[in-house]
């Protein structure tokens, strides 16, 4: 779950990292309040998506008409196709070096890992390898000042501005581990004649990690269709294709997906319903994919504990229940096959053995549609 | 010689009691595992398939000197239950759930590296040498003896090729399923050393995604270090960048783990990529024959 | 440093630990106030002497008027020679169960260990061994509920207790580390009705790690002289014997006693000065020694980073401003010998070479006083 | 051959720049040890009686390849300089420093563990081989080579019992300072076991102290592993029980870690306990003989 920068940088502060001042305002004229409190401000959309700078959703204004300006300007913004409902107007800072740093997690060491560098306010692509320092940290150990001495030594920082991330790092850390931080990025972390200031905040919290975390606030940036998805459990994303794909597994599901363009169709989605589904569960996946109105429904089961008669039965139920009159292509293998099998003959249909007929069929279909 | 379980191996199951685990146990009892011990606290004393219930892990080390363990206990509790495995000696350890935080993964990981142990997972089937022990979750019949060893980091995908080993009568020596999380324990490159130094092993196959840089470090591994001929499959050609695809680890971030530059890797390493599962078995036979 | 019975207690509420509701009283009113309050009371005199029931520093009252007087007893009394300044009424509580559950260090495994006993009242040294759990404790780990539960499973504990434990053993574990405990004694753990409660407290908190727990007060239940010597930072025990003792290093201190017992003496004083004094601090630790109106004087050096000289010109000051006129056994070998030597041949005194000499002059002296 | 250390262990010093840092560092170089490096933050690329100095022990490690550190650090900072060196890689760590807090040195034990390093200390001496490496702050000329080992729990206490041994003329192999606190890296029984192998070590000289159960485990294995004779002295007869006598160490408590009961342990493992210090080189002599 990312969080929106106004939250990102309430945590900073909860941990004694130094944001800049600022107000989060939900109207235009919360813009003029704010900036005549503040003086030269920067008012910044709060939205998700990254780009946001040369999208237009970051503007500068020197007095409080023109920050209400500015905020009009914003609000009405459509940004990553979000529209924000909050501002985050700041004071402006004075600005003497911009640096990077991240603590994230590396699936290679198993560990979370330091990303810093005196590249700041590039995109993180688009620093060069040796320019940016990669420090994993050991769990057991956490973050000690030899850690940060030696992360500064490797990116030639020397003096009082050691002596800033000594304070700075373990605090980080700290915040990263004790909120199940995926992504704690600071880009730009500023140097100001003050000190060091987190000038940005990007914040992602572990979704599987969120139920430990009551105190957060639940962010959802998604679609109508993708909120209904996490609420029923389920791995959704929505594709802008015409085949319906559901399958059980992910990597089943991506390949199947990988089939579907393979044989010249396009997929609407990617829906992995999980193993070992039950009726209802299996019912609810379809009537959700029947929302993205497809062209052609391509189911595709390799049963493991997965049961195939659970799947007919419920495809059977949403079928009538719904009335459901697209194409379907169905695949249908392993545990209670020959039951399953049953089920679908009964109401004609026939299902395919294997994962490749299944899915040229479902494009055929589409094609005949 | 089979890679790191064989027919003797004294396998506990963590969370016997419940639906999961007593089902698995039942699944890999008939598949032939050896398994001597299950654990659930507070249900000490009963049995389950005919195998005793221990209250701690350290109760059933002690009695049966049980060497792995797998674990069927839901993600808020696992990292509890998997320290405790490795505290007690556990010296491999099959972590099913998925859903595990992130940060936990990592504590679990810090550990099994202290303890010398090796974790398969989390969010895996387990792995199974074939014909003599299963310690996962995968439909028994599927995984018969034979020259290919199979490292996957998806589940359903992974049957679905081996199915079509099988369909071609081609067997298996050992299968591993790596897990789908961003932090899991065995790597493709650890699994790719056994399966160089087992002689039962002819040909492998790997079935990755996208997402990380797992396949990368598999491709450089096998280019500088591998003899055995390895094909690959991977999945997620057609995903768009910046979306998890049902698997934690399966994401375009920032440019990375995309299918092309895996394709490109395993390529420039000697690895045949099948563009689609049915093909992996024809792939599998040029480099038998 | 040991915490008093009531800081202890405050400590463990302060990490969630269940502690008998009561007060700290500073004069018998006190008392009969706080009883009227809480009821049937128990009245314990805030000594850090152990043993402090069994001499008669814990007593009960049932009405304000008992408390009262059974406070007046208590606070007339001398234990372990001090008198206490604080009694702590605390409810009575109604006890099903005495446990014993401890946290220390266990130097032999380097590790916080674990000790539970059903054996709870009991001194620790007199349960018996099997019935004593002991479980060393992994700090890169910390306290998980695993440890818990196997801990109870050796102790024979089940269901809603060990549910108790799983509760209080993480707290214990917490206070323990973030307060540099040293130990953590919890003795007798009370079973009641409403759960686990601790009817006890002894709490060591680590000297060495005092300077980072501002916020804890100091304990000061020690001699004047042992006072004066924590301000010095001199490693200093009184004892009752005749000869003042310094030495350089807390092993030849030690020996130094023990050869002066050898020889038939009895030492007045442990006292290491440590390695490298320098002349003010060597001459505060000869004034120290000097305050406890020895009989003889024994000084035992052997310098390596301690300089011979220094040593004597120290002694000479404090002889010359204190007017010392008790018989002196000097021994002197080590760095800057000769010019130590020297400086005490000047005002009369010849150093011995060997430790055995000077030890069993000191005697001789002491025999002719 | 020579235990722990020898005339090529390349050290390093941490707190070079330091009043006692640089004295030592000159004491050391006087007696013959290899140091190849100094670590003072900030003070990079300064030279202290011609050792370079780094600022950070990585950077020391990758330019100098040291191999031991010796630490002369204030106890606030010692754990994070300790934790550093293990982290760099530093294999013999000797902590100097008295009063470093309790949690942290189960902190940087639990972590010398992981690292497989030896840690001699906290609030040690230090040790040497003698002749060739000294690493520690004991005085210079005590030290000649020998047929002795000597591993004491205190300092000055030690130099006596050398300083007799020199006195008859019997010189030393190594001597190592366990340290005087209560947690503290290496135990007598590591050191026994390194002498036992030693081939040039023909006698052992264990010299301990009341509190704790240290001496009475040395001869538990003494007795069940030691081929080699071995005198002791024990300091703290005279002590009165509850009472700190110098070491944090030195205590008896709780009834345990009496002189009695170590002396009990001592003799029953056919090791003659020396009442008085200067007794300890007979001892030797009728062993040596």
């Amino acid at each position: 779950m990312k969080l929106y920068e106004h939250l990102g940088k309430e945590l900073f502060a909860r941990y004694g990292i130094t944001v800049p001042a600022g107000r989060v305002i939900e109207n235009a004229g919360q813009a003029a309040e704010a900036a005549s409190e503040l003086g030269e401000v920067v008012i910044k959309s709060q939205v998700l998506t990254g780009k946001r700078g040369k999208a237009g959703g970051i503007s500068f204004a020197s007095s409080p008409e023109e920050a209400e300006a500015e905020a009009e300007k914003i609000f009405k913004m459509e940004l990553g196709g979000f529209t924000a409902d909050k501002l985050l107007v700041e004071e402006k800072i004075q600005i003497e070096q911009e640096i990077y740093l991240a603590l994230t997690v590396d699936g290679t060491v198993r560990k979370p890992v330091v990303l810093a560098s005196l590249d700041g306010g590039m995109d993180v692509e688009d620093v060069p390898e040796d320019r940016m320092i990669r420090w994993p940290v050991d769990v057991t150990v956490g973050m000690q000042g030899y850690m940060v001495r030696e992360i500064c030594r490797q990116m030639g920082v020397k003096g009082d501005l050691q002596k800033e991330f000594l304070k700075l790092l373990p605090k980080l850390y700290k915040m990263f581990r004790e909120n199940d931080a995926e992504l704690a990025e600071i880009n730009p972390l500023a140097l100001t004649p003050q000190g060091l200031v987190a000038a940005d905040a990007k914040v992602t919290i572990d979704d599987d990690a969120l139920y430990r975390h009551k105190e957060l606030p639940r962010i959802k940036e998604k679609t109508a269709l993708e909120l209904k998805a996490e609420e029923l459990d389920l791995a959704y994303v929505e594709l802008d294709g015409e085949i319906a794909v559901m399958a059980n597994g992910a990597g089943i599901t991506m390949a199947t997906l990988d089939m579907v363009q393979h044989y010249g169709g396009s997929p609407a989605n990617f829906l992995d319903f999980g193993g070992g589904a039950n009726i209802e569960k299996t019912s609810q996946a379809l009537e959700l994919l029947l929302g993205t109105n497809p062209k052609v429904l391509l189911i595709n089961i390799f049963g493991g504990i997965t049961r195939c008669d659970v799947v007919a039965e419920a495809f059977v139920r949403v079928r009538e229940s719904k009335g459901i009159d697209l194409p379907v292509s169905f695949r249908l293998v392993g545990t209670n096959e020959a039951e399953g099998r049953e089920i679908l003959e009964k109401v004609g249909i026939k299902a395919f053995n294997s994962m490749d007929e299944a899915v040229s069929h479902a494009v055929e279909l589409l094609n005949a549609s | 010689m089979s890679i790191y379980i064989n027919d003797k191996t004294r396998v506990l199951v963590q969370g016997i009691t419940g639906n999961q685990g007593s089902f698995h146990t039942g699944q890999m009892l008939k598949y032939g595992t050896n398994i001597v011990g299950g654990v659930s606290p507070g249900k000490g004393g009963q049995e389950v398939e005919g195998v005793p219930v221990y209250n701690t892990v350290f109760e059933a080390v002690e009695n049966e000197q049980a060497e792995a363990s797998i674990l069927f206990i839901p993600a808020p509790f696992a990292k509890d239950a998997a320290l405790e495995a490795l505290a007690a000696g556990i010296k491999i350890l099959v972590l099913i759930p998925e859903h595990i935080p992130l940060q936990d993964a990592m504590d679990i990981m810090a550990q099994a590296k202290r303890h010398e142990a090796v974790v398969v997972g989390p969010n895996t089937f387990g792995l199974v040498s074939s014909g003599a022990c299963k310690i996962g979750i995968m439909p028994n019949q599927y995984f018969v003896p034979g020259p290919v060893g199979v490292v996957s980091r998806s589940g359903t995908l992974c049957y679905e090729i081996v199915g079509h080993l099988t369909e071609s009568k081609i067997g298996t020596t050992t299968v591993v399923g790596l897990g789908g999380d961003r932090v899991v324990g065995l790597d493709f490159i650890d699994v790719l050393e056994q399966f160089e130094k087992d002689p039962e092993t002819k040909t492998v196959v790997l079935v990755g995604e996208i997402g990380g840089s797992a396949e990368e470090e598999a491709a450089a591994y096998i280019k500088s270090s591998m003899s055995k001929p390895v094909v690959a499959y991977l999945a997620g050609k057609s995903a768009p960048p910046g979306k998890r695809m049902g698997h934690a680890g399966a994401i375009i971030e920032r440019g990375r783990g995309t299918f092309e530059s895996k394709v490109e890797a395993l390529n420039a390493a000697g690895v045949d990529v099948a563009d689609l599962p049915g093909k992996v078995p024809e792939l599998v036979k040029t480099k038998l024959a």
